[in-house]
């Protein structure tokens, strides 16, 4: 169906629909089965697979309506959507068919299987193996990093199949269900005491011959969708609260199902210094009469002042018709950098304080656990180094470094 | 509210970058450092009439664009690239801001002539040892005559009209005067500046013919230097720009142990966090010149953030790209110290980052 | 005059860092952090007794070697090196200054039973608010009997015997208290600390039976800081050292892309920088430890530079160390992060580098 | 002869030749000329050539006689100890014979050819050519960064001979005749106004064949014997002033010779950033009382004081016996960060007024010569990151960065 789409068009067919279905005490999978049947759930999809092919650019517009209404969406926390976006693309009608419901619904949680102890920022150095065998593949090796896999149904593998070709043509893209012997999921703790990520071992673990994803050998292409997906919905956090304009059970329903997945998360705000509390902090341990602390101070705000700004140039340069590129590796590299300055800026005003943590420390151990995470902001999601790498070649157009690993990846040094 | 440039703006900028392309180029610039008053008066004219930048802010009535301070610092920040030596910055710029900020009967033709191009004026407010708080100002004007000395005026040899900011004997109130340049009782001494594209002197009156503008208190004081920094920063972080691109641009072609010194990490991160806070100095930038056109509570505020983060990084991108070009970037014959010079002069001129921080914290009422 | 080890001097360190290694290793260290004490009795004893550590600098007399600060500062550094978690520097050094700098009847007793390791010590003096001022302190002692709360006491569970900072209610004057930590009205609180090896506490006194060991005087207690601050700093600068080595050792060993991450400019330059920086710190720590035993006018000066440059480095080198490591580096089963809390928890103890920066100038005369 | 020195019989030895033979009011060359004969001038070198073959560990007792006597000894300023001591290791005796008698007195002046416009870092990638015709080399190419070059009579000049071979393999080491008509000198300005070094053009120069040093294709060598020396003349600068306790004729011409090649150095103690003046910029100026600047003027005089206790530090393990190595990276990294931090600082002491050059400038132009010289010291003498390179690789023992220019010269990607 070939419609001809226009703002006020899109906005008069949602408005009526949801009028006519939403329920804030309907059962969320019940409302999130209507929801999904009706297109308007992702409605930029195509009307064969849940959408209504909507241009991208009036999607807002749908948004909009549903936070009129306070209608609760199809299931976005974890990695779901990526694992959606990603079959849509590479996967086979049978998968599509499988798996995108359930993840809309949100009655199946996903993870992501890519990196490995031994690759790091050296993504395609997977040594996870995959190897066909008696009609099923057979999977062994170690994942890290994978949040909520102990909360996951399935998961998106990326594994080595192929040893006698280059690393980035070796690797095939696989669906794995979690829930099987083979697959044994430890969790992670990080030296702030939170355990946000786990371990994945695969000893022997199955795949049906049906759950490849993409050829043999293309898994690096498909993973570079899931990541381009993943940095899109990194860059689209900001924003968009629901606007919860009536009482009903599903909104309990559905913050039940949020908690769950945005629970590693908790840590976050801290990982990132918590310039909001700078100012306040500085006044209350009457460090802001010190002029050595003014000067950090002072440079922290600005710093943070001018990344607000940066990225909202960038958004308008979007809005104008530039495509993102690497510019996402700048903002990422200011807020690691923000971060770095917010941990000199609440020692500072901590002063002999800030030895202290858990409910004897400051801000009842806030201080503590910002001085405890920051430290991961300029590694998680691609070192500082990377991201200097990233924004040397493809902004700056430098030279790349020469490559020493472009050989069959049997041969390659390798941990 | 998201910040971009629109389609009129982007294009401004164009074309004021290839007429300095063109007419400005830095061979050309460094020609005019042994030239009696440091700059190309036909170029200057071009930009001023054919170009019709005389006074971009300025009001149409007085022969202005009418546009905004963006449009004015998309100007300086290409002039800043260019590393321009002509008086813009001082006559187009912050001398239109002392006379717009003025309602004596007199400063619209002064203004019109200005914008017009038909006389190049000059700022005097700041006096001997750096002094520029207004309470500290000694030059005094008593019915019409003015007295005293002030310093690092900008472009001095080649203005017709000087704005002169001084005490009224009689009222004991600050005020801006208009004296012409050729009146009796004025003396000029050049000063040596380590920014060999901007001339500074010293200049003493001695009883000179003065024509009140109008006063000056201090919170008009510190909108006119809030309008001075953020122009001067905008002008800044062009060059830092120019400093980052220059740099980029040798190590692609330079070459070392068979390969670009730009393919070695140590420059490739180097340029890279310099872009990073390139960007982020822009933005301050930007945003400062767009408070400028609007009664915003936090211009100050606004133009303390972007000073200091022009400041730190024009400074450190020359220095940079210096490093960058290794040896020959120590030399002469290299463009890339007459750009360090102008960065290091900036960098202090009207506070230096440090300063602008401690500004910054107090405006914002901690 | 240069300085240099003698190799009596290297061979302490050969000899501790041997020791340490066998009987401290990490996994050994990280087991104490859930016991009781947060140290292994038996490895303190043998500290103290088999290597004859218990008092490096007191005098032979009471049983001490009769060595320099410079020794004893060699074994704090080897302890920082191995994040050594007992109650050496709290009962050994610390104490130990305090005790030899009171001349109290008893205080000779106390020393010998320290030195001897018979009795384990600590020092009571900063108060709620993390007030180190000795003119700030509330502590107050009245004919025997101690009353107030100290706070930031290392290793307060497992002393022995309580040094506190108290003011007399009688002279009026400041002087220096001893508590046996099992008497009545004592009331312990274990603190939360991000520094998981080193114990800290709150100890509350009700009218406790205390014992006068002298008078403590403001010029007396800032050469007490000194030594305090100068023992930390070598503890630190050790620690700091460790960090370098981890991050080489890790970054010569993971290879990605081909290669080790050694080999790449980003992180070679990195350890580079930071071997510079260990370097210097090390120095002043160094020339510090050497001043404390001369009567050297600028004790406080060099206290200061060392602990300004430890304080920097050490953080500096651990939060390197996590980022050389990567992603593992963050996580709670690699060690870096216990090293990492020991240099935040250090930085700020007893003031911070900006503090110490203007302390320099202070005691400079500027 | 095989003489068995001890302190004493040195001491002995060297104060009876003195007070036999110095003379305060002899002409330079005469007295020079004397000395070396004796041996007393090089007393490490051989007896065969102008020394007495003293253990070099007793070379200090003689210059400390001589310095009591306030004795002149050989011509030490410019290059020319390098010079002498790479023919010393590596002439033939030809070449010893013909210069290094005039070295030492004084009457011949060296400089050094070995950087290029287009090998800077890469010191190995020259490009000058020399080749063999017609009964001598013909020399082609252009050198840089020659101190004193419009003075000397001859040249160090490393130029390459074969370009079929592997980079460090292909050049040779020559003595060049500077005052002959295919060498063009001309001075090289500085952004800082001086003019302290040359470029040398040369057009079809000519060198006879007996002046090429050790064997064609071993230029590299050589050129490491002559930085080697340099590299511990440089870390010997400090200390060293002769103790002039009399009057006496000489030490007008000896001062002349001296300042004729220490002229190019004048702005040095700029470069360094001159932490000597930083207190007291700070008090003329009233900058003391900004905490901000007291804090960076903090920071300075502790990395400075730090610098020297660790050079100190260096310095005694040598005397313990440790090999000098590649330590004199971390002091030349130091003094480079403490002279940009010493900018920082004047820039803070001097504020506005810093914009100011020449007479108009503070200090008589002094500060301005300082912020215009102090970008140098990362560069001169091999750049920071050539420092941290070789502190990563030898100090501690990082895997070198892979080589990309291991092949034939001619192959090999150049500017």
């Amino acid at each position: 169906m070939n419609v001809d789409w226009s703002e006020s068009k899109v906005r008069q067919d949602v408005r009526e629909w949801l009028r006519a279905n939403w329920n804030p005490n309907a059962k969320l999978i019940d409302w999130r089965n209507t929801l999904v049947d009706s297109g308007w759930g992702m409605p930029a999809w195509p009307s064969r697979w849940f959408g209504v092919d909507l241009p991208p650019g009036l999607v807002p517009v749908v948004l909009e309506e549903f936070n009129r209404f306070g209608a609760v969406g199809v299931a976005r926390t974890g990695i779901r959507l990526l694992a959606a976006e990603t079959l849509l693309a590479h996967g086979t009608d049978e998968q599509r068919e499988r798996f995108l419901r359930r993840i809309l619904t949100g009655e199946e949680i996903w993870c992501q299987l890519f990196s490995e102890p031994g690759s790091g920022s050296d993504l395609a150095g997977v040594t996870t193996r995959a190897e066909q065998q008696g009609g099923v593949w057979i999977v062994n090796g170690q994942k890290v990093w994978t949040t909520s896999a102990h909360h996951a149904d399935f998961g998106l593998l990326l594994a080595r199949t192929n040893w006698d070709v280059p690393k980035h043509q070796g690797m095939t893209y696989f669906v794995i269900d979690m829930r099987q012997g083979g697959v044994d999921v430890q969790p992670l703790r990080q030296m702030n005491g939170y355990a946000s990520f786990n371990q994945v071992f695969f000893t022997n673990a199955t795949i049906p011959l049906n759950m490849r994803v993409d050829d043999e050998g293309n898994g690096w292409r498909v993973a570079m969708t899931t990541l381009m997906y993943e940095r899109r919905a990194a860059n689209a956090l900001t924003g968009q609260g629901l606007n919860r304009r009536s009482d009903g059970s599903i909104y309990e329903e559905e913050a039940k199902e949020s908690a769950l997945l945005t629970e590693p998360y908790t840590w976050y705000p801290q990982r990132a210094g918590r310039v909001d509390l700078a100012v306040d902090r500085a006044l209350a341990t009457k460090s802001i009469e010190d002029h050595a602390t003014r000067q950090e101070l002072s440079r922290l705000l600005m710093m943070s002042k001018c990344a607000e700004w940066t990225a909202s140039r960038a958004r308008a340069a979007q809005q104008q018709g530039q495509s993102q590129g690497p510019e996402g590796s700048l903002g990422k590299l200011a807020n690691s950098q923000i971060a770095k300055q917010a941990l000199k800026v609440h020692t500072m005003t901590s002063g002999m304080e800030s030895m202290l943590a858990g409910e004897d420390g400051p801000l009842d151990g806030l201080i503590a656990e910002i001085l405890l995470s920051v430290p991961a902001i300029s590694i998680a999601g691609g070192t500082d180094e990377i991201q200097k790498n990233i924004i040397a070649e493809r902004v700056l157009g430098m030279e790349k470094e020469p490559r020493l690993d472009s050989g069959p990846f049997r041969d390659v040094r390798r941990n | 509210m998201e910040f971009a440039f629109t389609d009129e703006q982007n294009q401004l900028r164009e074309t004021v970058a290839q007429f300095l392309e063109s007419r400005c180029p830095i061979a050309e610039t460094r020609n005019q450092i042994r030239s009696t008053n440091g700059h190309d008066q036909d170029v200057w004219r071009s930009l001023v009439r054919d170009l019709g930048l005389g006074g971009i802010h300025a009001p149409v009535e007085q022969g202005g664009a009418g546009l905004s301070y963006v449009e004015t610092c998309i100007v300086l920040e290409e002039m800043g690239r260019a590393l321009y030596s002509g008086p813009f910055l001082s006559s187009n710029v912050l001398s239109v801001n002392a006379l717009m900020c003025c309602e004596g009967a007199n400063t619209a033709t002064f203004l019109t002539d200005v914008v017009s191009g038909d006389s190049k004026a000059t700022l005097a407010f700041i006096e001997r040892n750096a002094k520029w708080n207004l309470q500290e100002f000694e030059c005094s004007a008593n019915n019409g005559s003015l007295s005293g000395e002030k310093t690092f005026v900008f472009d001095g040899p080649s203005a017709d009209l000087l704005i002169i900011a001084a005490r009224s004997n009689i009222s004991d109130r600050y005020g801006l005067y208009a004296v012409e340049a050729n009146s009796a009782g004025i003396d000029y001494v050049a000063l040596d500046s380590i920014d060999l594209t901007r001339r500074l002197s010293t200049i003493r009156f001695d009883s000179v013919k003065a024509i009140e503008l109008g006063a000056i208190d201090e919170s008009k004081y510190q909108a006119f230097l809030d309008l001075a920094v953020v122009a001067l920063a905008n002008e800044m972080i062009g060059g830092a720009q120019r400093m980052l691109d220059s740099a980029v641009e040798y190590a692609s072609t330079r070459v070392q142990f068979g390969r670009t010194i730009g393919s070695l990490q140590a420059i490739k991160h180097k340029c890279a966090e310099l872009l990073l806070d390139v960007e982020l100095a822009k933005s301050a930038c930007y945003r400062a010149a767009e408070a400028m056109d609007h009664e915003d509570l936090n211009r100050s505020q606004l133009a303390s953030i972007a000073k200091a983060m022009a400041s730190d990084v024009f400074v450190r991108a020359a220095l940079d790209c210096i490093q960058v070009h290794g040896g020959i970037g120590f030399t002469w014959e290299n463009d890339t110290h007459l750009w360090y010079r102008r960065a290091k002069s900036s960098e202090v001129y009207l506070g230096d980052s440090s300063f602008h921080r401690e500004r910054y914290l107090q405006e914002l009422g901690v």
